[in-house]
């Protein structure tokens, strides 16, 4: 047991380095799509650790707990997820709910701390994330159900191991692929479904309130929930990978796709997206778990 | 009802009507009627009765020669698209107007920025002797043209002072 | 008032021992990634645009605008700045994190530049508020915005950026300064309450 | 040996006792009450795990007989335990009742129906009990605001009973024994189908499934805290007991759905129950009374536990169990939490309250260990039984259902949040300035049951043997499970190990929260507004309708309301009817009806 968590604690430090280091790269692949250099590729460590370098403000005690179960439930949720097909700290408890239910605890967190700031744009923030979740949440956990329906098992190692043999989901599910990298686009908060961050309308949204040490935190839980999302994803459409090397590179393409789509298209409005997931994505997601479980 | 009375029309009309006392034509979309003191209040209700609906502002121009504050309403009729001016001169140093928010309720706001730049007093509006914009102000109203601005910035603001490193030749003169 | 001014405007110089590994490896950090508080209180702010567009680039330097002053390190008064606008600025001052920096544009914050004359605008921001960095030009073009974050970036690597520590020291000269030009910082009126 | 009915009596008699001791003096009335409840729970506990109950019955006429089951017994022992919870609040909410000695009658009254409901072994028992139930239940909801509530909990219960009234009827003509098992067990064909669904209207009626949902929000809102806790932690758990007397017991075989390999009706309850989590989701998220979002939310778990039951494998119906005992306490300690909040506030409304953890720290801490539970979120026992539920939803591959239960599941997230952020959190109100904590003797209850549901989900093995011997009486095999893992259908979940990542994860975080330089505190109303100066807290704190946006999207009533509101209509008018043409003034009209009555009855047997 104490192995394993050593282990788990090693794969969200992987986790953590992997994503900083991706989003850093797609910082400089946009400013080149954009026709300028962009920051230096270590551009995402630099930020977190210059946040926690400061000394920020706290309003209390809920605001400090908040933050710290965010982050923590986040890492626990890292620690649980394999890597490739023989990495991973627990092998067999990979369970994909326990992804799904321990990334709500992170949420959660963060809406305790942020509403417990005091500050309204924070609370309107976290009702909009909330309401975001509901809305992609719900196809994407239909489409993994028909997964873990067909294959028969809810550990991710399994769900590989039987891509292997017949095929990714990325082509014997083309529906379910559509829904999951929508609700993929959901889960990182990019351009489209940004409702909840907004620095426009509500500066920042949740984060409004934190700076210095806080900020650099929940900037770390930031880049740790999206390597836990893109993982999943990679592990359950693309078939996951048995080396380091081919994790590596679906994981770049996958979030590269993600970000530079999310450059393309503006913010929609929160009971737009509500609309929209539930008037075209649900449907289509249900279309395919029936089409697959009930033929 | 587009355009059914041009501007010259609505002159002549208002000339018949009023005792202007002089009127000119600005633009053809905007005309200027100046009217005593008395008629102000019976113009603007005769105008917006004709369509005037909107007062687009109420500023005041102080003539410190002549010793006198001329308030102008400007007034806009979305149908018939044209500008009117009407204008009045009020005495300058005790300046008090009668309100006219009776007939365009709107104008609170612009007596009580007229009050607080210029110092006039609109009778029958309470609130208009309420500071609007300028928080804390603690002079004469400032936009009087009898207010010395560069006084008052040395006074209260701290100023950056310059050792004059070296003289050019005409100062050695 | 004279009796507690600060002796030089510009801070002495930490020797790197007196400031210890620790801030020597933070200074390495704030210096690579500061973050502008977007708060454009006058006319030369229109030039950050440009700073950030292709040929001059603002994130190469790991610049990058941020919405709130918890999560800004520098504090941009970009141009003019009036009496109200100092209220909200040394508010919205004192909400950013430590350690922060101001850097202010143009010639109005110098000596009140072509509104020198005018009651509504201050003529010296020093008094007022810590400042670090100046940028000369009445409308700094992008080249010079860019010199003036360099010349913070390279303040922050000598230790001289201590503008906040100098307002934290000084609070009490700093606040009667502004009562003495402000009035009343905190307003309550009517329409605040 | 534990004689049962010698409880029964000594409940009733201690209600009585209570009722007198409270007429001088309310607090004592109400220790009474705690007392006593306390004494039936352990002693329910205490024997009824040792399976050493007895149920022979002298004093009671010789209708009433007990059987002992496993299945009488974990019910037994939970509802009493919620009632024993519930009743510390007793003697603070004692002064705020119109009649407080007749209360503390009523509460022990309820208490000894319940424990006679679930160890009756046959339906006359049954059915004398549930009614006894509904009574004095019926009475105690008025002690709050207005009586209506009480009078549309009344009907929807009579049509709950009256309909399991017939099924009695109906069985004891068809078998001439009135005894639950031999009965149930004999039943087939359309008689099956029929008492399958007569059983199944009563303990919709008290469950709040879908049709019969209307009177959760009205009783549960009106009712005073401690009544509103017992109805949905302990009476509430009837209707699930009577759910499992109807749909395990009797499992009527018809046309199987073969897509979903279920038998026709139990898809159509499925549905029933899925459609009760869609609205009592989405009711609750809009709701403004934190008590009324309560109630929804326990029509929503409700319907939760229906779905466990249709399905039907063994891993369902554990998990329908594990939610039951979860939800019995985790909804328990939010109607508690909450009553604290209207105790020391007098309002429960969320629009005008805010910031109240900074006055009562501990309650928000039990207030959010239970809704954790209630969203089913992994540290707490919610998730074990939402995970068992979604296991067996999938391994039938019920697609519809399982995305009810999705949307039931993210949609918790969304209603158990608004309280916590709108009332708890947010700005300190300065009109509640003076609120204190809550007193120690309210706090025991909230502490003990927040301590229990972490237990029930760090460590769940613990509380299955419970369970797992009612599997087995119902004659299920028992949930797998190795040390403290639980193996599903499609995969195994450790949550002792989930519990102890999450808590490593947290205690990593906490040294580098302590490691990096020490924030600066700064009070509530330093917050970024743009630069502006705001000085009043209410303009600063967000909590009237939370969330706009999704509630601007379903603003109509849910279609049942209307039904209801016209079947109302035309009672109003037929009485109306009745009383113009019956109930003249003129004394002749009234006499030639009951002389043509009478005639009429007599023309029967004359001809």
């Amino acid at each position: 047991m104490i192995l394993g968590i050593l282990a788990g604690l090693g794969i969200a430090l992987f986790g953590f380095t992997l994503q900083s280091s991706v989003a850093g790269i797609n910082r400089k692949v946009v400013a080149r799509v954009q026709k300028r250099y962009g920051p230096p590729w270590y551009q995402e460590f630099l930020d977190i650790f210059k946040g926690l370098s400061k000394r920020g403000v706290t309003h209390g005690w809920i605001f400090d707990f908040g933050v710290i179960m965010a982050v923590g439930g986040i890492i626990a949720t890292a620690m649980f997820m394999p890597i490739t097909s023989n990495i991973a700290a627990f092998s067999g408890l990979d369970n994909f709910f326990i992804f799904v239910y321990l990334l709500a605890v992170g949420m959660l967190g963060m809406a305790m701390s942020a509403s417990g700031s005091g500050n309204p744009l924070a609370s309107i923030g976290v009702m909009r994330a909330l309401t975001q979740m509901f809305a992609y949440e719900v196809p994407f956990l239909v489409i993994v159900m028909t997964i873990i329906k067909v294959t028969g098992t809810s550990s991710l190692v399994e769900i590989m191991a039987y891509q292997g043999q017949n095929g990714w989901f990325m082509w014997t599910m083309p529906l379910g692929f559509v829904v999951a990298s929508i609700s993929l686009l959901g889960m990182l908060g990019k351009k489209p479904f940004e409702t909840f961050i907004a620095p426009a309308e509500l500066a920042s949204g949740p984060m409004v309130e934190y700076g210095g040490k806080h900020l650099g935190l929940l900037f770390i839980m930031m880049e740790i929930s999206h390597f836990i999302e893109v993982s999943l994803f990679v592990h359950l459409f693309l078939g996951g990978a048995t080396t380091i090397v081919g994790y590596l590179i679906k994981y770049f393409l996958v979030y590269t796709a993600a970000n530079l789509y999310s450059y393309l298209n503006g913010r929609f409005k929160i009971d737009q997206v509500v609309v929209f997931f539930y008037k075209w994505i649900l449907p289509l997601a249900v279309l395919q778990a029936v089409w697959v479980l009930w033929r | 009802m587009m355009n059914s009375m041009s501007n010259i029309e609505l002159v002549k009309d208002l000339k018949a009507r009023y005792k202007i006392i002089n009127a000119d034509v600005v633009r053809d979309t905007q005309i200027a009627v100046d009217v005593t003191n008395g008629d102000v209040h019976s113009v603007l209700a005769y105008l917006k009765s004709q369509g005037w609906r909107q007062l687009s502002i109420l500023t005041n121009i102080d003539w410190i020669d002549d010793g006198e504050y001329q308030l102008v309403y400007i007034i806009f009729n979305w149908d018939n698209p044209i500008w009117v001016q009407v204008r009045t001169r009020i005495d300058r140093d005790n300046a008090k107007f009668p309100t006219i928010t009776s007939v365009y309720p709107g104008a609170k706001y612009y007596e009580r920025d007229v009050h607080e730049f210029f110092g006039v007093e609109f009778e029958g509006n309470p609130e208009a002797l309420q500071q609007l914009f300028l928080e804390g102000w603690d002079d004469m109203p400032p936009l009087r043209k009898d207010f010395d601005a560069k006084a008052y910035s040395d006074k209260k603001y701290s100023k950056r002072e310059y050792t004059t490193d070296f003289n050019t030749k005409e100062d050695e003169k | 008032m004279e009796e507690i001014r600060i002796k030089n405007a510009f801070p002495t110089q930490e020797t790197a021992e007196q400031r210890g590994t620790w801030t020597e490896l933070g200074d390495y950090f704030r210096r690579q990634s500061i973050w502008m508080l977007m708060y454009c209180t006058g006319c030369c702010a229109i030039e950050l645009p440009q700073a950030m567009t292709t040929v001059y680039d603002m994130e190469r330097l790991g610049m990058g605008p941020m919405a709130t002053p918890r999560q800004a390190d520098v504090l941009l008064i970009t141009g003019y700045l009036s009496l109200k606008t100092l209220r909200r600025l040394i508010y919205s001052y004192e909400q950013m994190s430590e350690p922060k920096y101001i850097a202010a544009f143009g010639p109005c914050v110098l000596n009140g530049g072509i509104y020198h004359d005018s009651h509504a605008v201050l003529n010296r921001l020093d008094d007022y508020l810590p400042v670090d960095v100046y940028v000369g030009g009445c409308m700094p073009n992008p080249e010079s915005v860019m010199n003036g974050f360099v010349d913070l970036m390279n303040l922050i690597k000598d230790g001289k950026a201590t503008g906040w520590k100098r307002y934290r020291d000084n609070h009490e000269w700093y606040r009667a300064n502004q009562i003495a030009a402000v009035g009343e910082v905190f307003v309550h009126d009517e329409f605040h309450e | 040996m534990l004689n049962l009915e010698l409880v029964v009596l000594a409940t009733l008699l201690g209600g009585v006792v209570a009722y007198l001791l409270s007429m001088i003096n309310k607090r004592v009335g109400s220790a009474v009450t705690i007392l006593v409840s306390g004494a039936v729970f352990s002693l329910l506990a205490y024997y009824g795990f040792g399976n050493s109950i007895d149920q022979t019955v002298e004093l009671i006429p010789n209708f009433v007989m007990f059987k002992v089951t496993a299945l009488g017994t974990f019910f037994a022992v939970l509802v009493s335990f919620v009632f024993f919870m519930v009743s510390f609040f007793n003697p603070f909410f004692a002064e705020r009742y119109k009649y407080p000695n007749a209360f503390n009658l009523l509460y022990l009254m309820t208490l000894a129906g319940v424990v006679g409901v679930f160890y009756a072994s046959n339906f006359i028992t049954l059915f004398v009990f549930f009614e006894l139930v509904v009574w004095t239940s019926m009475f105690l909801i008025p002690m709050g605001k207005g009586t209506k509530a009480s009078i549309t909990y009344f009907v929807f219960s009579t049509v709950g009973s009256f309909a399991m009234l017939y099924a009695i009827i109906f069985m004891a003509v068809g078998f001439g024994t009135t005894d639950i098992d031999t009965v149930l067990a004999g039943l087939t064909g359309t008689a099956a189908l029929i008492v399958y669904g007569l059983l199944l209207v009563a303990s919709f009626a008290k469950l709040g499934a879908y049709p019969f949902m209307v009177w959760l929000p009205k009783v549960l809102g009106n009712a005073p805290d401690p009544v509103s806790a017992v109805f949905s932690g302990g009476i509430e758990k009837m209707g699930a007991f009577i759910a499992v007397l109807a749909m395990i017991k009797i499992s009527p075989a018809s046309a199987m759905f073969e897509a979903v390999g279920l038998p026709v009706q139990n898809y159509i309850v499925g549905v029933i129950a899925a459609v009760t989590i869609i609205v009592g989701t989405m009711m609750a998220i809009r709701q403004d009374d934190a008590k009324k979002l309560l109630a929804y939310s326990s029509a929503a778990n409700g319907g939760y536990i229906l779905l466990a039951f249709t399905i039907g494998n063994s891993v369902a119906i554990t998990g329908g169990f594990f939610h039951i005992f979860a939800h019995a306490l985790a909804s328990t300690a939010a109607f508690l939490a909450i009553g604290v909040v209207t105790y020391r506030t007098k309002t429960s409304k969320i629009s005008e309250l805010g910031g109240m953890i900074h006055h009562m720290p501990i309650t928000y801490v039990v207030y959010l260990a239970a809704i954790i539970s209630m969203a089913g979120i992994p540290p707490m026992g919610g998730f074990i039984s939402k995970w068992l539920i979604f296991q067996a939803l999938i391994q039938n591959n019920l697609v519809f259902l399982a995305t009810a239960a999705f949307i039931g599941s993210i949609g918790s997230f969304l209603y158990v949040f608004r309280p916590l952020a709108a009332l708890f959190l947010g700005q300190k109100l300065p009109k509640y300035k003076d609120v204190k904590e809550a007193p120690l003797l309210m706090l025991i209850p909230m502490i003990i049951l927040t301590l229990l549901s972490v237990v029930a989900g760090v460590f769940p093995t613990l509380f299955l043997p419970m369970i797992n011997n009612i599997m087995t009486e119902l004659g299920f095999q028992t949930l797998m499970t190795s040390g403290f893992q639980i193996i599903g259908f499609n995969g195994t979940l450790d949550p002792a190990l989930v519990a102890a990542v999450f808590g490593t994860g947290v205690l990593v975080v906490f040294i580098l929260f302590m490691i990096f330089p020490k924030s600066r505190k700064v009070g509530l109303m330093d917050t970024y507004t743009g630069g502006e100066f705001i000085y009043t807290e209410e303009l600063l704190h967000y909590s009237a309708d939370f969330y706009a946006p999704l509630e601007r999207l379903y603003r109509k009533e849910p279609f049942v309301n209307k039904i209801y509101d016209s079947i109302r209509i035309k009672v109003e008018e037929l009485g109306a009817f009745v009383r113009y043409f019956f109930f003249t003034n003129k004394p002749e009209v009234t006499v030639f009806w009951i002389v043509a009555i009478l005639l009429f009855i007599v023309w029967g047997d004359i001809i």
